[in-house]
């Protein structure tokens, strides 16, 4: 795949309101840096997110995807992540079998103190997604 | 008078009528059959081809095409119209399909022209190929036409062994013959196989169809809504019987848009389908039997009463290909209101 | 009524291609009620402005590129301004994307289709409009036109109704027609609110009470089924017969012009042959799908 | 039990649920119009009972009409069907007290397409197809011609874990015991396993640009429920309707990650495409991540909770940072 060195990749964050996103938010006011590659959605909940969001994300032309939720036993709604888990568990598996690179979905676990582990999280995902390549996927070639 | 051509001969035909059209020819891709464009691979299908899965009318109404493209600048939205389409010529065409293409043709001369299917319409020539091993699902017979001659096509052939016997239908055809190598005359004994041939084709064809007063019947029992409900149970609102339907054209148009460019497309659109006729608030054919009863009212009935043709052609695409043998001639039979004679 | 003559279309296709619209300018947009805005717009060639021919209760296919066409009527009259009009409810994606114009956007539309009402038949008749919600504004191109030519017709009632004060289309023309000692503009609503003075109650109730004379009168109904399905048989008991009732149909529309086939009743397409039907007409179809 | 047997039984016993007012309506097989075909029969009249049938041609999943049929209904179902209908349970669709199952032990539902490639021929121009224990004998022009069962049955079906119902209020015929064999239903599957992500995809990706976007797939599925699928949505509008082999693609990984948990690999979508995309290539593998990830199987326990509104505490957390 070609790609010069100044490309840089962009993905999608679905951040949970009550832990990743106000992680995002501490991240920000604590002044940790965080690649720019990255544009949060709110979501209610991790559970929230359905596979369709991450596969038109893919579709848009975004080269990643990266969903975080609350720690397992932290869920606002007591179960919301722990469904989360199953349904992100099987796309990512799915979608590597379809065909999909495995590193451009990514789900991790950050609550509303993290803002540490969220600059890493992205920092790394944003990493591999540029090892990956851009995400030519959809590509109108055919 | 009359040509022949030797089936050994309709590669080279077909390369040479590849210099002045697209050509497409029956083809088997990924286990479907359909027209694709001739690349000099060979003439096999001559011994596979009965009809395909995807009609030749993918060639001049495709499952889904691009009306024009927009895009903006200072300036505001610019409009761009696809290519003028290129010479076609659809090789191996069987009278059924052809047929079909004349009664779509009704509709989209119909008060205003359509461009798109029109000037493929204009551009593309048929050669008609004659059918002599029709399915167990065919019942063009009952619509009155031959599994081996046509009207509807620009040169016909005929499978008399080793060769095809070639008739000239239109001007255009009398004309492609005259430029066209590898043809020799038929004789006589060319000719009465190919009677034969008719006759014993014609014989193949056993289902039928009554179309006696079928619009009549149609319309007596358009309010049986039991009857309607009975024969729709086991349908399952797929689009296969349409979208495969050579005689079927409805469309869908809609927009795609990335960024600030864009196109419209129209793709082929289903009766089956909900959706297709939903209103924000209501929907007039939400119920299966009435989506049902449009389809099999607007062929057998409502295109009569607009265009004095059955929209129909017997090629049993919808009964070969349903998932669960929901057969068009089985209902029309079962009609509750018969018209005596 | 005849499928329409296209003949003077022909002259305003683009490319010889129906399919492919007419570029053109929102200039105003007015609030109508709280989910329904009328635009006023403008061909972006001037050439077309001059002379852009339609027929009260004719339509248009409006687009927005990238979001999708569909069909509106055209809300204006053919005597009144060198603009065009249309009111839009927001109902869907593409009603949604218009209402989030602004003035200034630069829309598709091609058009105009449909038979639109039948002039000749209404001259010299007395005239009953019955309209309910956003079904006024096909009926605001008619009464607009038979205003401007005010001595072809005889009496004129209108009868319209909404939901809600603030549902009532088109209030600026109501005020006009209530002030026309020439016609009867009675206005109701379903239910009335603190400042509301007016009638309150559906539409027919009120066409009853109104009772208008079927002599020598056509009744144009036009507002949601449901109002439609009422209105007729109070018609009929005022005597109209169904030859004088006519209204005008919506249906899913792709195309408009009688090819992608999904806004048919029996053989008749309401984009071709319609919209608008006499009673006699529709009563007549073999379908009970409208 | 013959077959002739079998299929008296199984009229009698439909007649019977019929006449005895336990049931609206009776679901079931009927010879279809056509050669080796069976059809749906859906019916509440007694007599049209007698048009019932069993034989290796029964391989629409009736359990897709349950959704759809209003009142109590007897339905004749395989060991797949079973499973379908018994997820449907679970899901709240259908009601157990509604459904009579007329369980049928099933040896396999043979695959035309298959005989058509091993004959030559099309299905219409074979004379005659019987099973005859591991053997099907095809007639053809004149000749006989013997090929093991295993060559000609549905990929779905070699594999199949439950030939007899689990879940049932009759048993027509002596249970049949499982013998999968998932080696053999695996192996185009495997084929693909083999390939790098690309190649994976530009198969998909050539696979799907020949989608007519018939929805025959979704509509035959009896898990594909939804009043309203995703794909019909306008607000947003998630994938576009023309059929771009991108938003086909789309609507089938997605169709399939809706169906995680209630796909029963009763290979329904598969057969009921028409322009032949091995679509039980998707479903299985999803079929068995089910499996191999949460030790799940759609529609064997009545009593299990469905898939997605369940979880372990301790379970696929590698997938998470």
């Amino acid at each position: 795949m070609a790609q010069d060195s100044e490309w840089e990749p962009k993905l999608v964050g679905f951040l949970c309101r009550w832990c990743s996103y106000a992680g995002a938010d501490l991240a920000g006011t604590s002044r940790k840096k965080y690649p720019a590659n990255i544009g949060i959605i709110k979501v209610p909940c991790s559970g929230r997110v359905d596979p369709l969001f991450i596969l038109k994300a893919l579709r848009l032309g975004f080269d990643g995807v990266l969903v975080s939720g609350c720690h397992p036993g932290e869920c606002h709604y007591q179960t919301g992540n722990y469904r989360a888990r199953r349904k992100i568990a099987l796309t990512k598996k799915f979608l590597e079998y379809m065909g999909i690179d495995p590193r451009r979905l990514q789900a991790s676990w950050i609550s509303a103190s993290e803002g540490g582990k969220f600059t890493e999280v992205t920092t790394q995902v944003t990493k591999e997604l540029k090892e990956a390549g851009p995400n030519e996927l959809f590509a109108d070639d055919k | 008078m009359n040509q022949k051509i030797s089936k050994k001969d309709i590669s080279k035909l077909l390369d040479e009528l590849g210099k002045e059209f697209k050509v497409f020819s029956p083809s088997r891709e990924s286990g479907v059959t359909t027209f694709a464009e001739w690349d000099g691979r060979d003439s096999s299908f001559l011994e596979w081809y009965r009809n395909t899965v995807i009609s030749p009318k993918a060639q001049l109404q495709p499952l889904y095409e691009k009306m024009f493209s927009f895009h903006k600048d200072k300036e505001g939205y610019h409009l761009e119209l696809p290519p003028p389409t290129d010479k076609k010529l659809i090789f191996g065409i069987r009278p059924c399909d052809a047929k079909a293409l004349m009664i779509i043709d009704k509709t989209f001369q119909d008060t205003y022209q359509d461009p798109y299917y029109l000037d493929k319409r204009k551009n593309t020539l048929l050669v008609g190929l004659g059918c002599t091993n029709p399915y167990d699902s065919c019942f063009c017979t009952s619509l009155g036409l031959s599994p081996t001659q046509s009207s509807d096509v620009d040169l016909m052939l005929t499978d008399i062994g080793d060769e095809f016997l070639i008739e000239a239908v239109t001007d255009r055809g009398i004309k492609l013959i005259k430029k066209t190598s590898y043809l020799k005359e038929a004789t006589k004994t060319d000719k009465s196989k190919a009677e034969e041939a008719r006759r014993q084709a014609s014989s193949k064809v056993t289902r039928r169809l009554d179309t006696k007063d079928l619009a009549k019947r149609l319309l007596s029992s358009f309010d049986d809504q039991d009857f309607w409900e009975k024969v729709s149970n086991k349908c399952i609102s797929c689009g296969i019987c349409t979208l495969l339907c050579p005689t079927c054209y409805c469309f869908d148009i809609s927009d795609e848009l990335v960024k600030k460019e864009g196109s419209r497309f129209r793709s082929g659109d289903s009766c089956a389908f909900p959706v297709y006729t939903k209103m924000p608030m209501e929907n007039p054919r939400l119920e299966k039997w009435r989506r049902v009863r449009q389809k099999v009212c607007h062929k057998y009935e409502f295109y009569p009463m607009s265009f004095e043709v059955i929209a129909c052609s017997g090629c049993g695409r919808c009964i070969r290909l349903c998932p669960v043998n929901w057969d068009i001639t089985q209902i029309l039979a079962s009609l509750p209101v018969k018209v005596k004679a | 009524m005849p499928v329409s003559d296209i003949s003077y279309r022909k002259r305003f296709l683009t490319k010889d291609n129906v399919y492919l619209p007419h570029l053109v300018m929102i200039e105003k947009i007015i609030d109508e009620t709280p989910d329904t805005r009328t635009f006023h717009f403008n061909f972006k060639d001037k050439g077309l402005r001059e002379e852009f021919p339609f027929k009260s209760g004719q339509f248009g296919e409006y687009s927005i590129f990238g979001i999708g066409e569909a069909p509106f009527c055209i809300s204006s009259s053919p005597t009144r301004y060198d603009r065009l009009e249309f009111t839009v409810r927001r109902v869907g994606s593409l009603t949604n994307a218009l209402h989030r114009l602004s003035v200034g956007a630069e829309i598709g539309f091609r058009g105009p289709y449909g038979n639109g009402f039948p002039l000749d038949l209404l001259e010299d008749k007395n005239l009953v409009f019955v309209a309910g919600g956003i079904g006024l504004a096909p009926l605001r191109s008619l009464i607009w036109n038979v205003i401007d030519n005010r001595d072809k017709y005889k009496n004129i009632d209108i009868i319209y109704g909404a939901r809600s004060p603030a549902d009532l289309c088109f209030k600026y023309d109501l005020k006009n027609w209530d002030k026309d000692k020439s016609i009867n503009m009675v206005t109701t609503v379903d239910k009335g609110d603190k400042t509301w003075k007016g009638r309150v109650g559906f539409v027919p109730q009120v066409l009853e009470e109104v009772a208008p004379s079927a002599d020598n009168a056509v009744a144009i109904a036009c507002g949601p089924p449901i109002m439609i399905r009422f209105t007729f048989p109070v018609l009929a008991k005022l005597g109209f017969t169904p030859e004088q009732m006519i209204t005008t149909l919506e249906k899913r529309m792709k195309c408009g012009i009688g090819k992608c086939g999904r806004c048919n009743i029996g053989n008749l397409y309401v984009c071709r042959d319609g919209p608008v039907f006499t009673y006699a007409q529709i009563k007549d179809f073999i379908s009970d799908e409208y | 039990m013959t077959n002739r047997e079998a299929e008296q039984r199984l009229r009698d016993e439909a007649k019977s649920l019929l006449e005895s007012a336990k049931v609206d309506y009776i679901v079931g097989f009927a010879d279809g119009s056509l050669k080796f075909h069976t059809t749906p029969l859906i019916t509440r009249n007694k007599d049209d009972v007698d048009h019932l049938v069993i034989n290796p041609f029964m391989a629409s999943n009736l359990a897709k009409f349950l959704t759809e049929l209003e009142g109590r209904v007897g339905i004749v179902a395989k060991g797949c069907d079973s499973r379908s209908i018994v997820s449907l349970v679970q899901d709240n669709k259908v009601s157990r007290e509604k459904v009579v199952i007329v369980g049928i032990p099933c040896r396999g539902m043979i695959n035309l397409s298959k005989i058509e490639q091993l004959a030559g021929k099309e299905s219409d121009e074979i004379d005659d197809i019987t099973r005859q224990g591991d053997k099907v004998v095809v007639k053809l022009d004149g000749s006989e011609k013997e090929i093991p069962v295993k060559e000609v049955l549905f990929d779905h079906c070699l594999a199949c874990e439950l030939p007899t119902p689990k879940e049932y209020d009759l048993l027509i015929d002596e249970p049949i015991p499982a013998t999968p064999d998932e080696e053999a239903s695996q192996a185009k599957i495997n084929k693909l396993e083999e390939l790098s992500h690309h190649e994976r995809w530009r198969f998909w990706q050539n696979e799907f640009s020949r989608c007519i976007r018939c929805y025959a797939c979704r509509n035959v599925c009896p898990a594909c429920y939804c009043q309203r699928c995703f794909v019909e949505e306008a607000e947003p509008q998630w994938i576009l309707s023309i059929p771009k082999w991108q938003d086909n693609l789309i609507f089938q990984i997605i169709r399939n990650i809706h169906l995680a948990g209630r796909c029963t690999d009763c290979g329904e979508c598969e057969r009921a495409c028409p322009v032949n995309i091995p679509l039980r290539s998707l479903s299985k593998e999803m079929y068995d991540l089910v499996g191999e990830l949460f030790r799940f199987k759609s529609g064997m326990e009545i009593d299990a909770a469905p898939l997605l509104t369940h979880y372990e505490l301790e379970e696929a957390e590698d997938f998470f940072r």
